[in-house]
């Protein structure tokens, strides 16, 4: 057991390596003077000296573009990296991970909450949809499902700000807060509810569109399992059909629900870029968003080795999650 | 010539060389799985909508812009100034001398050259560059169309190439290209491609209308992943049906093998797979360029006719021009479904055991 | 010496001559200590004559399938020699292998996997006749469609797809392929296991014709034991790995030895009513492949178990003409 | 041969039928099978069905349950199968009795109508009682009874034993928490204790000798042999006044063969009950049964005793069956085989469905379909063969 967890863990810490050659491979691809045009700004107003620049260029393999050269400065990248140090974000005017650090919650907020929603929407949906497959309430609710997958995040959110923001002015269009009240210091409850009414529509596109994906699945799953010969014999038993749908199949079908959704939780952390930046919430998205438009390439690199840490520890969390979810796996 | 006589005409042979095409009824159409697929995939309304709406997509796409131009010659971006005048009504609050505050209202005129409405010639009406809207959807259809084939089909070869390679050799060849996807498939998809995108944008020696050669390339990079996994699992699964022994055990050539016998029958999982990831490449396309990043200025992308409603630049688009944005958005949601609904068609059609 | 002793025999009409054969198939899941093996085929020998049906029977995991299919080289051997035509098929280089597979053929178990979807039946019977240009291009068509009337397949199936035929027919199918290549020597495996009664009969009848008329020679594996006393000459019986008995099929069945072949003879469920026979019933289960026994494989069953016989394994030894067996309650000297 | 003819499909004998309808054909089918469906899942669904409605009287009530005419038909989109098609024999109590036939032939469709669990909305009784005599006396018919009434008999007087070991049990829940769910389903105040209690009891009955270790396993945890042994232990949970088993042995080994079947027989002397033996091998018949039943493309052809089975079989059907197995006694050269194949379920002829399979086909064969012909009162057979000339003409008469 231990032997395989550390077996997981020694070829996920290699694919990280593997990753991050590779994101650092794909930085290098920049012009050089890509670092002088977008420092210039900052060079010009004092908060970068031109030897930081220097330091930034050979930090990211963009000043020695000779192999040796992209060696060295790839294990002096890797190695600040590896202790914690994501370099010193020239958009933002501080470390990286600073700026991860104050922007992940109402990112993680957003995600997780509509996580949350896509749960307890989705599986019922897709339990009642396989449990009456090719009834009239499975065609609408998969056609729905597609649907909601098929939808552009960003035309989903205009479309819902056309209406309910402009239209009928029920939401707010963006931001986070509302600029023109002004809250005494300590109305907390009512700074909260601001910031609560801000992030309906955000989470409301995020769950139209993750939703589709969780009842689908649900559903394939649990025709499967509907489908085994223990429904069967649970059905031969004389259990109700509720008991055999909602006990015997889908405690099957949480083996790879369980194990899937846990898959996604990391990732709730990452941020999802278009939408915050549609509704202009500064999460971690709408940060790097920003800075890749910026250029600001430690920020970059950081956040995407995060992204990368994050769907590792993911696939990590799954394979755990399978193990313990499902009593057939039982490693000696 | 009735049936019985044919048979009995058949049976009768001793000499098997006099027996014709004809008697063994090659020149009847055979019920072949491809055949048997085709019905089954006509069988679901799903399909046959979906079918109809990507007929459709297409036919607007690629057909439209030759009858816009016939009839109005509209090209993709050709500016069109449509003179209008406007009632400009502006609010302001003002502090009068008595120290109340009044609402000020006033109203003026002014002449527009674009944002025309609606109207016989421009049917969606033209954008804020003056741009005919009914157009531009059609030429940004075939850009989405182009470059969602063109992503698929390289993703296919190299997943193909790939995932064959690591299904068919095993053992250390198939680690090493199993990390390898590994590596790629721990990437985080669309920061790497904005990255890659900014980049592409910036880099002076790429001149702006190949941008989009090396925007495909990057889409492809993160996708081909996907497929190389599909490819090895039905290398390995297929491996062991009997017919892939039998065919070793009667001595079939290798090169025969795998290609009248594993690619064959690893061919409907692929072709489900890129119908879905068809849709996939669309949305990724849209998003970078309603970011900006995907095909440029003044080329027209749906996703780039959305960014007008983005609400940063301001409401009013967003507001008062739904011709300006609603139709892209309908028009990606309806290519987006109708490979969905195909793909999911053909899994079922190629594959119907899961059906009852 | 044994082996020594076997290949003097080889000059005279054995077509397959097996020594020492062993399969062992590394376990992927990781345990503590040394790398565990499934002993799939562990030192099985045998040998068969040419013209004859040799039965090899046994339960499922066994080893017979693996037996087989080790044979013809679809999996590589272990440790162990295949002597086919004074070839040791163990160790032949591929491509000499590929000129020479056309000579021993193999008939599946499962009728729905062993014909490719998306070729037509033609096609399917056809397609190593062409590769190995056994006939002429002129007479191809002439030919496979003869081969098609051997095996009671209408001509106007030459166009038509596997997924229009019942299982009776799409074995037919795979024989016609397999006799299509003029062979010598055919591995059938199961091959009627999946089929009904009814269509079963037909199965056999159609194979013994075959043999009658090409003079075929059969290697037929199968787990039921009634099929295998009707078609074979001599018979094995296998269990985990390991040949328990081998000899006569004649002798066999009059007097089994091994304890486990006699349990397996009075298992089987006898179509009368009056014949209410007693029954050896073993007890408790087939053991893992990955973990056998030690010493006699059979011993957890054997109701005969003594203390040696976790000790020792036996030695196949012959105790009378063409009847061998494993077993430590006949003297192992 | 016309332009237009090489895009015929032809029809080629022996060649499954069914492929060769066109689109609109199968469209046309599906339209009318989910009227027909709709009609029957609304009669099925319906709440507060009166008592009176499938009550009804045993035709002699020493039988535990009485098919009468059962028809069991599958809508499919390739048109109806009609898988049970007027089947009626008697369950005596106390007697094993064998249902016996090749695959297709109805054997299993019969016994899942009699638990109602035919995979519905295809599935559908479409016709014929299945009376079904209670433990307290009444008389059921179970082709009306609701489905919520139904769950009362289901695993508790009536019980059923599955094919597949391997997939039969549920992989997520221990061996004990299936077993004890039964017992607190269907027994009046039992407790998890005295469920626990049950199960042991029954564990140890079906002779498991580790019972503690084996209550507390993963249905994985065991091999093929022990978890049949446990699908009987549930199955004898609430002494069931029937226990069918379907196919007990056909996935096991010969010798744990041996050892399920044995355990049967043990078990059906212990507890007094009937079993319905579903199988494909005669000889697990010849062993087991107290009387049999050949079934045919959905229809019995012979039904009897097992002497009468066995040693007088009047069926050509059943006679080739008999003769096509090989057996030690019978070594010559060539295997008796019945010609052709299992006909296609769909679109079955209304004369006998052996006719072209027949080695005695009469004239009389292809026009219609035999009558049941009395040999003993419980010996009979569906064949021409046996109608005398008066019996036939008689029959003509009366039309």
């Amino acid at each position: 057991m231990w032997k395989y967890f550390l077996r997981r863990i020694a070829l996920s810490l290699l694919i990280l390596l593997g990753v991050s050659a590779l994101i650092y491979l794909l930085t290098m691809l920049m012009p050089a003077d890509y670092i002088d045009n977008q420092t210039s700004a900052a060079v010009q107003n004092g908060s970068m000296t031109l030897e930081d620049v220097q330091r930034l260029k050979e930090l990211y393999g963009l000043a020695d573009k000779s192999f040796t050269g992209i060696v060295k400065s790839y294990a002096a990248w890797l190695r600040s990296t590896m202790s914690g140090d994501l370099g010193f974000s020239f958009l933002y005017g501080r470390p990286v991970t600073d700026v991860l650090a104050d922007y992940i919650w109402i990112s993680f907020m957003i995600a997780f909450l509509s996580y949350i929603f896509q749960i307890i929407i989705g599986i019922p949906m897709g339990i009642k949809a396989a449990a009456n497959q090719y009834s009239g309430y499975d065609y609408t609710v998969s056609v729905f499902a597609m649907a909601g997958t098929a939808l552009p995040s960003f035309f989903l959110s205009a479309l819902l700000m056309n209406v309910l923001s402009i239209k009928w002015g029920i939401f707010p269009l963006q931001g986070l807060v509302t600029a023109t009240k002004i809250f005494p210091a300590d109305a907390h409850f009512q700074i909260l509810l601001d910031k609560v009414w801000h992030l309906i529509l955000p989470i409301t596109v995020l769950t139209v569109l993750n939703v589709g994906g969780t009842m689908r699945f649900t559903r394939t799953n649990m025709l499967e399992v509907l489908n085994s010969d223990y429904i069967r014999t649970a059905r031969a038993k004389g259990l109700s059909e509720q008991v055999v749908t909602y006990k015997h199949a889908f405690r099957n079908t949480m083996i790879p629900l369980v194990t899937s959704l846990s898959g996604m939780l990391p990732g709730l952390f990452g941020g999802a870029m278009i939408t915050e930046t549609v509704f202009a919430i500064p999460g971690i998205g709408y940060m790097a968003l920003r800075a890749t438009r910026q250029g600001d390439i430690p920020f970059i690199m950081g956040y995407n080795m995060f992204l990368s840490i994050l769907t590792v520890l993911g696939m990590l969390i799954s394979d755990v999650m399978y193990m313990v979810v499902d009593p057939r796996v039982k490693l000696s | 010539m009735t049936m019985d006589n044919e048979k009995a005409k058949v049976s009768s042979y001793t000499d098997y060389s006099e027996i014709t095409e004809q008697d063994l009824g090659q020149r009847f159409r055979v019920i072949s799985p491809g055949r048997m697929v085709a019905k089954r995939f006509f069988k679901s309304k799903l399909s046959v909508v979906g079918l109809a709406m990507i007929i459709f997509v297409f036919l607007f796409s690629f057909v439209g812009p030759l009858i816009v131009d016939a009839t109005w010659g509209h090209g993709e971006t050709e500016v069109f100034e449509v003179p209008r005048v406007s009632d400009m009504l502006t609010t302001a609050d003002f502090k009068a001398p008595d120290g109340k505050t009044y609402d000020y209202y006033d109203k003026s005129q002014t002449t527009i050259l674009y944002k025309a409405p609606l109207s016989g010639t421009h049917w969606l009406g033209t954008d804020t560059s003056g741009f005919d809207i009914f157009t531009r959807l059609m030429y940004g259809g075939r850009i989405s169309l182009m470059i969602s084939f063109i992503v698929i089909f390289l993703e296919t070869v190299i997943g193909v190439f790939l995932g064959g390679l690591a299904g068919y050799f095993g053992k250390w060849v198939d680690m090493l290209v199993m990390r390898i996807v590994d590596i790629f498939a721990c990437l985080p998809g669309l920061p790497i491609l904005l990255v890659l995108s900014a980049a592409i944008s910036s880099i002076e020696a790429i001149p702006a209308e190949h941008r989009i050669y090396y925007l495909m390339a990057a889409i492809t990079l993160m996708g081909w992943t996907g497929v190389a996994r599909i490819v090895r699992g039905q290398i390995l699964m297929l491996r062991e049906q009997e017919y892939m022994l039998a065919a070793e055990t009667t001595g079939i050539k290798a090169f025969n093998r795998i290609f009248k016998h594993l690619v064959p029958n690893a061919m409907p999982q692929l072709i489900v797979n890129a119908t879905l990831g068809l849709g996939g490449v669309i949305l990724y396309e849209s998003t970078l360029s309603f970011l900006g990043l995907g095909v440029p200025f003044p080329r027209a992308a749906w996703g780039s006719m959305i960014a007008l409603a983005d609400p940063s630049r301001g409401q009013e688009i967003l507001a008062n021009y739904p011709n300006m944005w609603v139709p892209a958005g309908l028009l990606i949601v309806i290519t987006v479904l109708g490979f969905s609904f195909i793909g999911d068609g053909l899994r079922d059609a190629f594959d119907p055991r899961m059906k009852r | 010496m044994a082996i020594e002793m076997m290949n003097q025999n080889s000059f005279n009409d054995n077509i397959l001559e097996v020594h020492n054969l062993k399969k062992y198939y590394p376990l992927s899941k990781i345990s503590l200590g040394k790398r565990a093996f499934v002993k799939a085929v562990d030192d099985v020998s045998f040998s068969i004559k040419k013209g004859t049906t040799m039965g090899l029977v046994g339960e499922s995991g066994c080893g017979k399938t693996t037996v087989g299919r080790t044979i013809l080289r679809l999996h590589d051997v272990t440790a162990g020699k295949v002597i086919f035509d004074g070839e040791d098929l163990a160790t032949i280089p591929p491509r000499k292998l590929r000129k020479m597979r056309p000579q021993m053929q193999m008939i599946f178990q499962d009728p729905y996997s062993s014909l490719s979807p998306r070729l037509p039946i033609g096609e399917i019977i056809g397609e190593a006749v062409k590769e190995h240009k056994l006939v002429p291009k002129s007479q191809y068509r002439s030919y496979i469609l003869k081969v098609m009337h051997d095996c009671g397949l209408q001509p106007q199936y030459f166009y038509r797809y596997p997924h229009e035929f019942s299982g009776g027919q799409r074995q037919r199918i795979s024989i016609a392929r397999a006799v299509a290549l003029n062979p010598r020597f055919i591995i059938c495996d199961e091959p009627l296991s999946a089929l009904d009664v009814s269509i079963q009969a037909q199965i056999i009848n159609l194979m013994k014709d075959l043999q009658e008329q090409y003079g075929y020679t059969y290697l037929f594996i199968s787990h039921d034991l009634s099929v295998v006393e009707y078609l074979s000459d001599t018979i094995g019986v296998m269990y985990l790995g390991s040949m328990m008995e081998i000899g006569d099929k004649k002798k066999v069945f009059a007097n089994p030895m091994h304890p486990y072949t006699k349990a397996l003879l009075s298992a089987v469920p006898k179509s009368n009513p009056d014949e209410k026979m007693d029954r050896i019933i073993l007890e408790g289960d087939i053991p893992s492949p990955v973990n056998p026994p030690s010493g006699c494989k059979f011993r957890t069953r054997c109701q005969y178990a003594m203390p040696v016989c976790a000790e020792k394994t036996p030695i196949l030894k012959e105790y009378e003409d063409g009847h061998k067996t494993a077993c430590h309650l006949y003297s192992q000297d | 041969m016309g332009f237009f003819d090489r895009f015929k499909v032809k029809k080629v004998e022996g060649v499954d039928d069914t492929m060769y309808l066109t689109l609109r054909e199968e469209r046309q089918i599906t339209k009318e099978n989910t009227k027909i469906i709709r009609e029957f899942e609304r009669q099925k669904n319906r709440k507060n069905v009166k008592e009176e409605e499938y009550l009804t009287q045993m035709k002699d009530p020493s039988n535990v349950v009485e098919f009468d005419n059962l028809h069991t038909y599958f809508f499919t989109e390739i048109g109806t199968v009609k898988a049970v098609n007027g089947v009626s024999f008697d369950i005596p109590q106390g007697k094993i009795v064998g249902v016996v036939g090749e695959s297709g032939c109805g054997k299993s469709v019969t016994s899942l109508s009699l638990m109602q669990l035919v995979q519905a909305p295809q599935g559908q009784i479409v016709d014929g009682s299945i009376r079904y005599l209670d433990s307290s006396g009444k008389c059921y018919d179970i082709a009306k009874m609701p489905k919520d009434k139904m769950l009362e008999i289901r695993g508790k007087e009536i019980s059923m034993i599955f094919q597949e070991p391997m997939t039969s049990l549920n992989p997520v829940f221990k061996i004990g928490e299936q077993m004890d769910e039964v017992v607190l389903l269907h027994v009046d105040g039992a407790t998890p204790e005295s469920a626990k209690a049950r199960s042991i009891e029954m564990l140890n009955l079906v002779g498991i000798a580790d019972v503690e270790k084996i209550y507390n396993n993963y249905p994985h945890e065991l091999s093929g042999g022990m978890r049949q042994r446990v699908m009987i232990a549930m199955a004898l949970a609430c002494d069931p006044r029937l226990i069918i088993a379907d196919e007990p042995t056909t996935a096991l080994d010969v010798t744990i063969q041996a050892q399920i079947l044995e355990l049967l027989q043990n078990v059906k002397d212990k507890i007094n009950g009937s079993i319905m033996l579903i199988t494909h091998d005669l000889g697990v018949i010849a062993e087991m049964a107290d009387l049999v039943v050949v079934m045919y493309a959905g229809r019995i052809i012979e039904k009897g005793t097992v002497h009468e089975i066995f040693k007088n079989p009047k069926h050509p059907y059943t006679i080739g069956l008999m003769k096509s197995k090989p057996s030690g006694d019978t070594q010559d050269d060539r295997l008796y085989s019945i010609k052709g194949q299992v006909p296609n379920p769909i679109n079955m002829p209304d004369y006998c469905y052996f006719c072209n399979r027949c080695d005695h086909a009469m004239k009389i064969c292809s026009e219609e379909y035999p009558e049941l012909v009395e040999f003993s009162p419980t010996h009979m057979a569906a064949c021409h063969l046996y109608y005398g000339k008066g019996l036939l003409e008689q029959k003509k008469g009366k039309e």
